[in-house]
């Protein structure tokens, strides 16, 4: 295995373009070192992005939105009071990811790339509507977060593009998001289920809604008829419920060591519901 | 698959290593520093025995790479007491009997402090969720808890 | 005479019966008469069995035993 | 009795002075088994089956052995043959001959001179399978049509006509059932199941191994016993005991499953084809969990008989529990006998099978089978109870066992403590603590034997008069600080000028693993008496030195003095003075002594837990905890504290979400601590202990040993609570989420 370490976008480009066999990218390196131990993935070529100039930094943007490099950690994002402000249920999906340790490391682009359909950054990413900027080898280009995982542990990048940073769009007055996840225990578990719902208001009526699921499919899913539930309503019981139903309906989860169909169906019903509520008082500025 | 020379700051102490790319710094403590103090239970950044702070970050070193470490400043458990005093933490770990098998004292003592240095006055609730990716198998957390809690009343007096 | 009680399972190697006359003064004594008295306890007693004197579990077999003592057989107990 | 007035009797016992080991542990310096390094050292590493079972058409290791650096390849058939029993059972486990019987079977090992390149070169050696088919669950496996495992694996004991898996049958009990359960006014019956669960001690298996061609052997391991690794690998690899010299490094953790053998062959075995190079072997996580000895599964009907007013008339359980793949290696045994151990029953029968399955070979697992039996006896207790309108620990104090009981295990009982364990949980504040809505409280009796166990220590008196303590049981849990504490009272001195130390099999007489609870116990009870012995042959330098008779010299406050006004009058001659003639009086000064321990105290234990269910997602939370249980006597109260909150702890885990998940293809599905979730920080209040002493006789200073008891409660007191909490009752474990979840919705549809 070798190891690079480019000093910018460009670089890190053409050394995977001219890289054979395996490569991977380190942004954090919480799952690409996992996997190089466990022996699933031991990439010919690493491409270590963190020594990039900018890429720990967290910028406004021009429009009020926010763009965040691919660096940045867990913990970086969480002390950002600002972005904090704005986006509080993108980051914390991003904090629920691991532990205080794993915090230290992992990336939002890291977890986005990895492609789990359980990732915990990723719905509140789709639900934020936030976007990449790719760098490849053809030139740049913006994608939407959800257009990024394909199926568990691929995604739709071309071979040699790399994620340069993720954009935030801006909040706006009278917005906010909100993250939930079920786990057995109290931490360190992957996500049996994830709902991340964001929702801006006008007066007490929700006037935009973007509703995403972790852990029901083969990827992260934005439902547009669990958005279209709660839009135009106050949030009241029977809007809550059409929620619930859109949100079940659009699950095809699976069975496996962590949970059940039939217990993931009933629980991202569950979880859409309290997030909804939870991001329907921010935006009405509760406290976040 | 040629190793990579390595320059780092270890508690203090400037070191050099070679590393193969594929090696974790945790590997890099044990084995080429023979720092056997931080310990590996998982390999997977699921257990938080070989937890070590990097430039001021809290992680574990299963999940860092050997070369990652180039330039930076580490410190782990070997650095925690001055010479001839124990760290409160220590102290009060040892007091409060909050070690059994002590395996995974090391990571959860690093993993302390790096909480304390940020949050001198944690509730019990912040020391178990900062304290969640230590994995102990012997105490059932209570005494650790205690511990660390009564660490940290100590440093605060003390300040 | 000691009268040492087998638990139930061992009846069947012992013609049913379930409290064995055996003429011993020691733990050792006693588990060789079993054997001897009842040829299919052979591989049960190789296989390690506990004896309990009043109640109290003995290791060795120099332990003296009177007609006094309840005596009992029970499955070996190994900890963790 | 109230413990102060225990206490006064004593100087030292019951204090809480700082471990012997506290200082290397809290600043890295105590080595651990991966810790070790030698010069020469090769690094080992295994190819395991990824089938649950499959035959071995064929292992070709020569693209592996033409890396250079490649020093030895090992397979079964470096292994001598002809073994029986549960020696062929531990070579057959350590390293698979023609069949590999589980997920992870060790199939070849390699030695080369880097980690990576033993690794790299293990996914060279190429293995031809035949797969064949496998069996898991318990109850599959006691079908007529399982795949049978071994053919002609049961025991003597199994009868005739018997499933072909069946590996051992079991059978006693007393009383005459017939009409006890004819006394009752409610018989009910039930089924239980628990999974298997790991002790997870976060320290993987690691060993440092070095044999000769002479047959001269070292090995630096983690280990709870390592005469029983000396006799282990002896057997396994045909050489003589006492060739092997085996020294434990720290152990990070075991309870049970640091008493045998695994991996510890394989570096011995490369070792000596390696031309006697050492060779250290260190598990991965995922071989610790496919790989090392797990806990029975287990199946398992309950029938009791009580009437109206909570006496119980009669018990009759029936289980079934696999071990894996190998005979004897369930704890079906000790699960019957703990079963019903609490209780005084006029009539009581036990029935049990132990069945093979493709899993692993079992290990003990702090109080084994104890657990298990506890989740089916507490749980039906509780729900007769509920059904009847009776209070839980009324019921259980009503018909709680005490000194003169006959046992369900057939003799009668000497002093115990469940009665005085019961009344301080009647009197503890938890249990008035208000309930809120989706709340639950659960309480439930726990016990364990304990064990005595093959003994041996030595005991040495310093020039200055400080003393060593060489002792043959692993430090798991404080055991150095509990035996210098003992040592120190005995012989009237400081506990700081006491330092016990763990010892090589080179150093003693054989010694028993700290298993079964008895390291304090059994070694304290022989660092007693080896004390007593070096007093006595202090008094008789005194003696001596005085010209006086040596029954007329006492030993007191650390001093030989006269006996009485009869004897003399001579100023107290102190240790220190003693030790410091001691070249001249004789030379050194010593004491030993070696037993198999008679006098074990049997522990019991119970727990009241108060959980809360989400009961939108069936996911429990642990409220409120509280242990109570008997120590005998208390050394060191805050180390038999960790034990009741480690103990309980390990339980809860058990209880909500750890089991071993196995795929169609008889794989294991989650061999990483992410998926094999024990319980974290965060997941936990505080663990309230309360410690009761009802002194053993049994021992000088009354222990019992407190290390297993506390696992037993907690699977079923969480049980009853979360029962309460949602008035559905689930007679599976874990109570995981989506099965919780799923028993409330089918309440509410019913």
């Amino acid at each position: 295995m070798q190891y690079h370490k480019p000093q910018t976008f460009d670089e890190a480009v053409q050394i995977a373009a001219a890289a054979s066999g395996v490569t991977r990218f380190l942004a954090g390196g919480t799952d690409v070192l996992v996997q190089l131990r466990a022996g699933i993935v031991t990439p010919d070529h690493l491409i270590d992005l963190k020594l990039i100039p900018g890429v720990r930094d967290i910028t406004r943007t021009e429009d009020g939105g926010w763009r965040i490099g691919i660096a940045v950690c867990g913990i970086e994002l969480g002390r950002h009071a600002a972005l904090v402000a704005d986006w509080p249920g993108v980051v914390e999906g991003m904090q629920l990811v691991g532990s205080t340790q794993v915090q230290g490391r992992a990336t939002l682009t890291g977890n986005l790339c990895n492609s789990s359909p359980a990732a915990d950054s990723v719905p509140g990413l789709i639900a934020a509507g936030a976007r990449v900027t790719v760098i490849g080898p053809t030139g740049s280009r913006e994608i939407a977060v959800e257009d990024i995982p394909a199926s568990p542990g691929r995604n739709t990048l071309k071979p040699g593009e790399i994620i340069a940073a993720i954009l935030l769009p801006p909040r706006g007055a009278r917005g906010g998001d909100a993250y939930l996840r079920f786990i057995p225990r109290t931490e360190m578990d992957i996500a049996v289920v994830g709902c991340a719902v964001s929702l801006t208001l006008d007066g007490d009526r929700i006037s935009a809604a973007r509703v995403a699921l972790g852990a029901v499919a083969p990827k992260v899913l934005l439902v547009a008829e669990a958005a279209a539930a709660i839009v135009g309503t106050a949030l009241d019981d029977k809007a809550l419920a059409a929620l619930q139903a859109a949100a079940t309906a659009a699950s095809q989860p699976i069975t496996d060591r962590r949970g059940t169909i039939e217990f993931r169906k009933d629980v991202v019903a569950v979880l859409a519901a309290r997030a909804a509520r939870i991001a329907y008082d921010r935006a009405k500025g509760a406290s976040k | 698959m040629s190793k990579i020379h390595v320059s780092a700051v270890v508690n203090g102490d400037p070191v050099d290593f070679l590393a193969d790319p594929r090696e974790s710094l945790l590997d890099c403590l044990r084995d080429q520093l023979g720092l056997t103090g931080s310990k590996e239970g998982c390999g997977t950044g699921d257990c938080g025995a070989c937890s070590v702070v990097m430039d001021g970050v809290l992680v574990c070193s299963c999940l860092v790479l050997g070369v990652e470490a180039e330039g930076k400043k580490v410190e782990t458990v070997e650095g925690l007491a001055d010479v001839g005093a124990l760290h409160p933490l220590q102290r009060k770990f040892i007091e409060h009997a909050a070690l059994q098998c002590g395996f995974c004292t090391p990571g959860i003592l690093v993993a302390s402090k790096a909480l304390l240095d940020q949050n001198p006055d944690p509730t019990e609730t912040e020391v178990r969720y900062w304290l969640a990716g230590n994995l102990c198998r012997c105490t059932g957390y209570d005494k650790i808890v205690r511990a660390v809690m009564d660490a940290a009343q100590e440093m605060r007096e003390a300040v | 005479m000691l009268k040492v009680h087998l638990w139930s399972g061992l009846r069947r190697f012992t013609d049913g019966v379930e409290v064995v006359p055996v003429e011993a003064a020691t733990v050792g004594q006693m588990l060789d008469g079993l054997v001897a008295a009842h040829p299919g306890l052979e591989p049960v007693i190789a296989a390690g069995v506990s004896v309990a004197i009043d109640g109290v579990l003995t290791a060795s077999r120099f332990t003296p035993v009177t007609p006094q003592n309840e005596i009992y057989l029970i499955q070996r107990v190994k900890g963790g | 009795m109230p413990k102060d007035e225990l206490k006064s009797e004593f100087r030292l016992i019951g204090t809480r002075p700082d471990r012997p080991d506290g200082l290397d542990k809290v600043t890295g310096r105590a080595r651990y088994g991966a810790d070790m390094a030698l010069p020469g050292m090769l690094f080992a590493a295994v190819v395991r089956s990824p089938h649950a079972h499959a035959r071995i058409l064929k292992i070709d290791a020569s693209a592996a052995l033409a890396l250079d650096g490649v020093k030895a390849v090992v397979t079964r058939a470096d292994f001598p043959t002809g073994l029986t029993g549960e020696d062929w059972n531990l070579q057959e486990n350590s390293m698979a001959g023609d069949v590999a019987l589980y997920d992870g079977h060790a199939v070849a090992a390699i030695a080369a001179t880097s980690r990576l390149l033993a690794e790299d070169a293990a996914k060279l050696i190429k293995v031809d399978y035949e797969v064949l088919p496998h069996v898991i669950d318990v109850d599959d496996a006691l079908r007529m049509d399982a795949p049978v495992i071994r053919a002609g694996a049961g025991d003597h004991t199994v009868p005739e006509g018997s499933p072909p898996n069946v590996s051992k049958y079991i059978e006693f009990g007393h009383g005459d059932l017939e009409a006890g359960f004819a006394a009752a006014d409610l018989v009910r019956e039930q089924t239980y199941k628990t999974e298997a669960t790991h002790q997870g001690y976060i320290e993987p298996h690691a060993c440092v191994a070095q044999l000769g061609a002479d047959g001269k052997g070292e090995m630096w391991v983690c280990t709870q016993g390592q005469w029983y690794i000396r006799r282990m690998c002896s057997a396994v690899l045909g050489l003589e005991a006492s060739q092997l010299r085996v020294t434990p490094s720290e152990i990070g953790g075991g309870f049970g499953g640091k008493t045998i053998i695994f991996m510890e062959p394989l570096a011995l075995a490369l070792s000596r084809k390696a031309g006697g190079r050492p060779v250290k072997l260190v598990m991965s996580r995922s071989d610790v969990l496919r790989a090392t000895g797990p806990t029975a599964s287990a199946s398992m009907d309950v029938k009791l008989g009580m009437t109206k007013d909570g006496k119980l008339t009669a018990a009759h359980v029936n289980f079934r529990m696999q071990g894996g793949a190998f005979t004897g290696a369930s704890p079906v045994g000790e699960a019957l006998s703990c079963a019903l151990a609490c209780y005084d029953i006029p009539a009581v029968m036990h029935n049990g099978v132990e069945v093979l399955a493709n899993r692993p070979k079992a290990a003990a697992y702090r109080a084994p089978g104890s657990p298990m039996a506890a989740f089916a006896v507490e749980c039906l207790l509780d729900e007769m109870c509920h059904e009847l309108g009776l209070d839980p620990l009324d019921v259980r104090l009503k018909n709680a066992v005490h000194e003169g009981v006959k046992a369900s295990y057939g003799p009668t009982y000497a002093k115990i403590g469940l009665v005085e364990v019961l009344q301080a949980v009647k009197a503890h504040p938890n249990l008035l603590a208000k309930l809120g809505p989706n709340q639950g409280r659960g309480i439930a009796s726990g016990f364990w034997f304990n064990h005595g166990g093959e003994t041996s220590v030595s005991l040495a008196i310093g020039e200055d008069g400080t003393v060593t303590v060489s002792v043959g049981t692993p430090d798991v849990g404080g055991g150095r600080a509990s035996i210098a504490l003992m040592t120190a009272e005995t012989l009237g001195i400081a506990y700081e000028a006491v330092r016990v130390n763990v010892v090589e099999t080179g150093a003693l007489g054989v010694n028993e693993p700290s298993h079964g609870s008895r390291a304090t116990f059994a070694s304290g009870k022989a660092a007693v008496e080896a004390a007593r012995s070096a007093i006595r042959e202090m008094c008789r330098r005194a003696a001596k030195e005085w010209g006086i008779d040596e029954e007329a010299v006492e030993w007191k406050d650390g001093a030989a003095m006269p006996a009485g006004p009869n004897a003399g009058k001579f100023p107290p001659m102190s240790i220190a003075e003693i030790a410091a003639k001691m070249g001249g009086t004789g030379g050194p000064i010593s004491g030993h002594h070696e037993t198999n321990a008679d006098g074990v105290g049997a522990s019991f234990g119970a727990h009241v837990v108060d959980v809360e269910v989400d009961p939108e997602t069936g996911r429990t939370t642990i409220l409120r905890y509280l242990v109570v249980q008997d120590a005998g006597r208390a050394i060191h109260p805050a180390y038999v504290e960790g034990q009741y909150q480690g103990g309980a702890v390990q339980g809860i885990g058990w209880a909500l979400n750890e089991e071993y998940v196995y795929g169609a293809n008889g794989r294991l599905q989650n061999a990483v601590f992410l998926d094999y979730r024990i319980p974290v920080a965060s997941d936990l209040p505080m663990i309230d202990t309360v410690i009761v002493e009802v002194p053993n006789p049994g021992h000088p200073y009354g222990v019992r040993g407190v290390g297993e008891t506390g696992i037993t409660p907690p699977l079923p007191a969480v049980a009853n609570a979360v029962a309460m909490a949602t008035g559905v009752r689930l007679r599976s474990l874990p109570l995981s989420p989506p099965k919780v979840l799923a028993a409330i919705k089918a309440k509410g549809r019913a």
